[in-house]
């Protein structure tokens, strides 16, 4: 499979540096604080974020912050055949506390001390950058949450080809050549998560994390568009019927 | 019951320390722990320590019929279990996500980096392969046991013999070692994990083989898995203190140098024992 | 110095017996054929604990000498605690033993309801046990028994806290034992000894605080079991 | 832990962002900041913004200061009150202060105290001492009370009580102690974002169409069968049987249509995030009786988006 043809195009016909595309809905769906749907290409994860709330196991809480808990779930339709995957899997065990330890850090969680927040990962469709959108998509959650972070965390896959960075893989090329999937904090341009389990020389790291980062800023700034819809509609349907003036006491 | 987090004396005093560069166990902050690695009667069986953190590593190989799919490989599986022998942290029964941790990086630093060849593993294809089975025992966690036990699968893996096997049309005779020397593994490549640990405050430098102290009070851990040829086969960094790409860069750099000493340690003690071990053959 | 193990019988007689720690009375039947009579009940004394066995001068007290690490809370002996959570009025403080022990928010010199200290989860204080019973949770108190006074009770600020064997903890409260003095020689240092096997240390600056830690860390029983010659060779190659 | 989750409702307007594949180039020249020029025409902010140098300013909720500057931590409108800069998430828990009414539900009975799930961060507290008890207001708590604490309330009970303190993690303490607060009966509870409910004269709402209203500032708001005046427990006919009741009284059916219809109002506003007063309710009630639609089919989605019209015409 030739991940990069002669005149600089890849197999589902995008350039070098071009991402898939993205989309991102973020429909309040049941009792969740927050839920975000979003989708890199063919990847596609839903997630929701119930909390800060009371823990359900007084032993888990911790006296001076929120404890985070992760919880992915991949569908056994989500990938080309069909897989069951036990609950023990440790694949899925080690993504959920990569996302986990990923987010107790930008999330303020000495703000709630006691209580906890639960993230609900559940997998759709996997085309590769599973992380990624887990990661992007959670984000999306928490802030429709209204749970306060420190930055945003913007994931984004980036292999090597031909000694050259090539971002935003699908499985054929997450198969095919060494990859990694980095999260980053845009406002500091600082690297939050790196996850990479292939083999890859190390001078080929110095550009690989300059092209992730820019990646990076591009996610953040879909990321950002599609989160400002969100708000100035729900500031548009509030002042639309506004208040009664008398009846209002503040 | 669960060890209870460190003292507020403690917190403070190892944060003062490190910011004069100077650490508990009197170690430089970029310093490991002498490896001791200490061998089995048997090739194959090695007990790994870093200072006071101890793990078992030990192989057995037999002879099975390949799955389908896979017809002309062999099969490598990775036994790790974490037992309350190593600290009152671990229970029974419950995968803490320490076990997670060390389960999925043993599996990505000896098998998905091919650090084995599987094809030489092979015997008669889909008839007869080799199955080696790695398992790993924690007898005691003092801090970083995820690098002591990728040391002790990687160095086991060194110094396991298999009998020698020799194959007439379908007819297959093994011959054990008193016959026939046994045979080492075909190794591509051995790679060694190196553990960062983070503090959330930026004037502490980072620390390489954390201590158990450490690695509670630190702020987020990167490991490094790479071998003595500058290949990176894990670089992984859940969370934890956000670093700019210039840091990570500087660690990476780091841990190539440290891989070439470990590599020289490693080979040495394997030659030492290997002299100490007559092995007659008729 | 005779080593006694776990069953074995012990020489120990006296009008008043006092046993120390390892040391059981049971009472086990002796058909003492010799004087013919029906088999009396003699009490026994066995060891439940292997180690030396040591008796005072007059041999009234008896007691056996071993290391171990988990402590068992005994009547008036200071501990160093950890307090891991707060219970309304109480604290509950992890001293090393089987249950955690309770510490009463008031149970420390001139406190009040209105004025008492307020500790954190996670701070360190030495104390006394005041309650030490087999079927109840141990509490302490963070005054002298008789004199309600403070007497370096309390909460222990700074400084450093070594954990080591019981045995250790014990060498040190000995005032003939080399460690201390050969330290306090070369630098200042005040140290709480609990008895649990947690050691409080309290010097000027970070290095200090590490020699010290790595010394006893060294003369350890447990751990490196140095005498005092090669203390002195440790303690030069540290450059003190 | 009971929760509840919502009668299936339309999906809010489209929130869905499209981005085709065009417009993404990771390459280093992607200057035009999208985003930055939405952000300031409206006062509008996203977690990473810096607002402010915090030497101007001081922050209040949704910000946090690093390098002298004052940055956002939520999503949400910026508000400036002279030295003070606060950003109020659009959507977010409900955040408690105090004197604020609130609907609960028991979650656990425990020594001398009731955990009550109030959609805050914790679990609030109803003290035993916060409660009145049987036999006249003032009489004091006695041992007995405590043995049979679940004769005053048990788990799944409902309430409306008043925020009295903080306890020091930030949890809520309620009490009880006025005749308008209590148990619940005789209704139903929905579940709405706080951000839609803001502080009113009162909280207690009687419709002309026989319904009361309980909007809790935590966002659960009680709809019942209304209680005429003489009926409400009088001062001196303080009687335990009345108030900790668990009887249903006889709820004839147009009373029950009318809550459900009051309830399924209450739905597609919120889920439109329109925000709540009685005003509104009663405009959007009247046209409902006009339309004389069948009560289940009000949360059609054609249905619920004529309804927001019509409100918003009569405004």
């Amino acid at each position: 499979m030739e991940v990069l043809n002669a005149d600089g195009y890849r197999s589902d016909g995008r350039r070098q540096f071009e991402l898939r595309s993205i989309t991102i809905d973020l429909a309040q769906h049941g009792a969740a604080d927050g839920t975000a749907t979003i989708v890199h290409g063919l990847t596609k994860v839903f997630v929701s974020v119930l909390g800060p709330r009371e823990a359900k196991l007084r032993s888990l809480t911790i006296h001076d912050r929120a404890n985070v808990n992760v919880e992915v779930n991949v569908a056994a339709f989500s990938s080309g055949e069909r897989r069951k995957r036990a609950k023990s899997d440790k694949r899925v065990l080690e993504m959920a506390s990569a996302i986990k330890s990923t987010f107790e850090t930008i999330i303020q969680t000495n703000l709630y001390p006691r209580s906890q927040i639960d993230i609900y990962i559940q997998i759709i469709e996997q085309d590769g950058g599973l992380l990624q959108a887990c990661i992007n998509g959670t984000t999306l959650a928490l802030i429709c949450a209204g749970i306060p972070l420190v930055d945003f965390a913007c994931a984004v896959t980036c292999g090597v080809y031909a000694n050259s960075p090539i971002l935003d893989l699908t499985t054929l090329e997450e198969n095919d050549i060494p990859n990694m999937t980095l999260a980053m904090l845009p406002k500091t341009g600082s690297v939050n998560l790196t996850a990479m389990e292939s083999r890859l020389h190390v001078d080929r790291f110095g550009d690989l994390f300059e092209v992730a980062l820019g990646a990076g800023r591009v996610i953040h700034e879909e990321m950002k568009l599609a989160i400002l819809a969100k708000s100035r509609m729900l500031v548009a349907e509030m002042k639309t019927i506004g208040w009664g003036e008398k009846d209002l006491v503040d | 019951m669960r060890p209870p987090s460190p003292s507020i004396v403690e917190k403070e005093f190892l944060y003062n320390s490190l910011k004069e560069s100077l650490r508990i166990d009197g170690r430089e902050p970029l310093e490991m722990r002498e490896p001791t690695l200490s061998f089995g009667p048997e090739l194959g069986w090695v007990e790994c320590s870093l200072g006071k953190t101890k793990v078992i590593a030990q192989i057995e190989a037999k002879i099975v019929r390949p799955p389908p799919e896979r017809p002309l490989e062999g099969i490598i599986t990775i036994h790790s279990e974490i037992s309350p022998t190593a600290s009152s942290e671990y229970e029974f029964g419950r995968t803490s996500e320490e076990e997670v941790t060390i389960t999925r990086m043993l599996d990505k630093v000896l098998r998905r980096s091919d650090a084995i060849d599987k094809e030489s593993l092979c015997i008669l294809a889909n008839q007869r392969v080799w199955h080696l089975r790695l398992t790993l025992h924690f007898l005691a966690d003092a801090g970083n046991m995820l690098d002591c036990a990728c040391l002790a699968g990687i160095v086991a893996l060194k110094h396991f013999r298999r009998p020698e096997v020799e194959v007439i049309g379908d007819e297959i005779t093994i011959y054990p070692p008193s016959e026939r020397a046994p045979f080492p593994l075909a190794i591509h490549h051995s790679p060694y994990c190196f553990t960062f640990a983070f503090f959330s405050d930026a004037t502490i430098p980072p620390v390489l083989d954390p201590s158990q102290l450490e690695q509670r009070l630190s702020a987020g851990v990167t490991s490094i898995a790479l071998n003595a040829q500058k290949e990176i086969c894990v670089f992984q960094k859940f969370g934890g203190v956000p670093l700019l790409p210039k840091d990570l860069l500087a660690i990476i750099d780091i841990a190539v140098a440290k891989a070439q000493g470990l590599h020289q340690i490693v080979e040495n003690r394997l030659k030492e024992d290997w002299s100490s071990r007559t092995v007659e053959f008729r | 110095m005779s080593i006694i193990f776990p069953g074995e019988s012990a020489p120990a007689n006296h009008v008043n017996l006092k046993l120390g720690p390892g040391l059981l009375q049971v009472s086990s039947i002796f058909n003492d054929a010799s004087d013919g009579e029906t088999p009396r009940k003699r009490p026994v004394i066995i060891a439940t604990k292997a180690g030396e066995l040591k008796h005072s001068v007059k041999g009234s007290q008896w007691w056996i000498e071993s290391n171990s690490r988990r402590y068992v809370p005994v009547l008036h002996e200071s501990v160093v605690g950890l307090i891991t959570q707060r219970l309304g009025e109480a604290y509950r403080v992890d001293i090393g033993s089987a249950h955690h022990a309770s510490l009463d928010g008031l149970a420390f010199e001139g406190a009040t309801k209105r004025s008492k200290p307020n500790l954190k989860v996670g701070s360190l204080v030495y104390a006394r046990v005041s309650l030490a019973h087999k079927d109840m949770e141990p509490e302490l108190e963070c005054f002298g028994a008789q004199t309600h006074k403070a007497e370096g009770f309390g909460e222990l600020k700074g400084g450093f806290v070594v954990k080591c064997s019981l045995e250790m903890c014990r060498c040190l409260l000995n005032p003939k034992h080399f460690l201390l003095p050969m330290l306090g020689r070369r630098f200042p240092l005040d140290a709480a000894i609990g008895m649990n096997g947690r050691v409080w240390v309290s010097a000027k600056n970070v290095k200090e605080h590490i020699i010290v830690s790595r010394c006893i860390e060294a003369v350890d029983p447990d751990g490196g079991g140095m005498n005092e010659d090669e203390l002195k060779k440790f303690l030069h190659t540290l450059g003190v | 832990m009971i929760s509840f989750s919502f009668f299936p409702l339309p999906p809010e307007p489209a929130t869905i962002h499209e981005s085709p594949q065009h417009s993404l180039h990771a390459s280093h020249d992607m200057d035009i900041d999208l985003a930055h020029h939405f952000l300031h025409d409206s006062n509008l902010t996203l977690p990473g913004e810096t607002l402010t140098s915090s030497h101007a300013y001081m922050r209040g909720h949704g910000t946090y200061v690093h390098n002298e500057e004052v940055i956002a931590s939520v999503a949400g409108t910026i508000e400036r009150v002279n030295k003070l800069v606060t950003v109020r998430a659009l959507r977010a828990r409900y955040n408690p202060e105090i004197g604020d009414l609130v609907v609960g539900r028991i979650t656990e009975v425990q020594p001398r105290r009731w955990k009550v799930d109030a959609n805050g961060r914790q679990d609030a507290v109803l003290m035993l001492s916060s409660v009145n008890l049987p036999g006249g207001v003032q009489r004091r708590k006695l041992e007995s009370d405590e043995l049979q604490m679940r004769n005053f309330f048990e788990e799944g009970d409902l309430l409306v009580a008043e925020v009295q303190a903080f306890f020091s993690d930030g949890a809520m303490s309620l009490h009880t102690r006025s005749l308008k607060y209590g148990k619940l009966r005789n209704g139903q509870l929905v579940s709405v974002s706080p951000a839609l409910i803001r502080r009113l004269k009162s909280h207690f709402i009687s419709l002309p169409c026989g319904v009361d209203l309980i909007l809790g500032l935590n966002g659960y708001i009680w709809v019942s069968k209304h209680v005429k005046e003489n009926e409400q427990e009088g001062e001196e006919g303080f009687d335990a049987e009345a108030v900790y009741s668990n009887q249903n009284d006889e709820i004839d059916m147009p009373t029950r249509s009318a809550i459900s219809r009051v309830t399924n109002i209450i739905r597609v506003l919120a889920s439109h995030f329109v925000p709540l007063s009685d005003t509104i309710i009663l405009d959007a009630y009247e046209w409902a009786m006009e339309q004389d639609a069948d009560v289940s089919e009000m949360l059609h989605q054609d249905n619920s988006f004529a309804l927001i019209s019509a409100v918003r015409g009569r405004k």
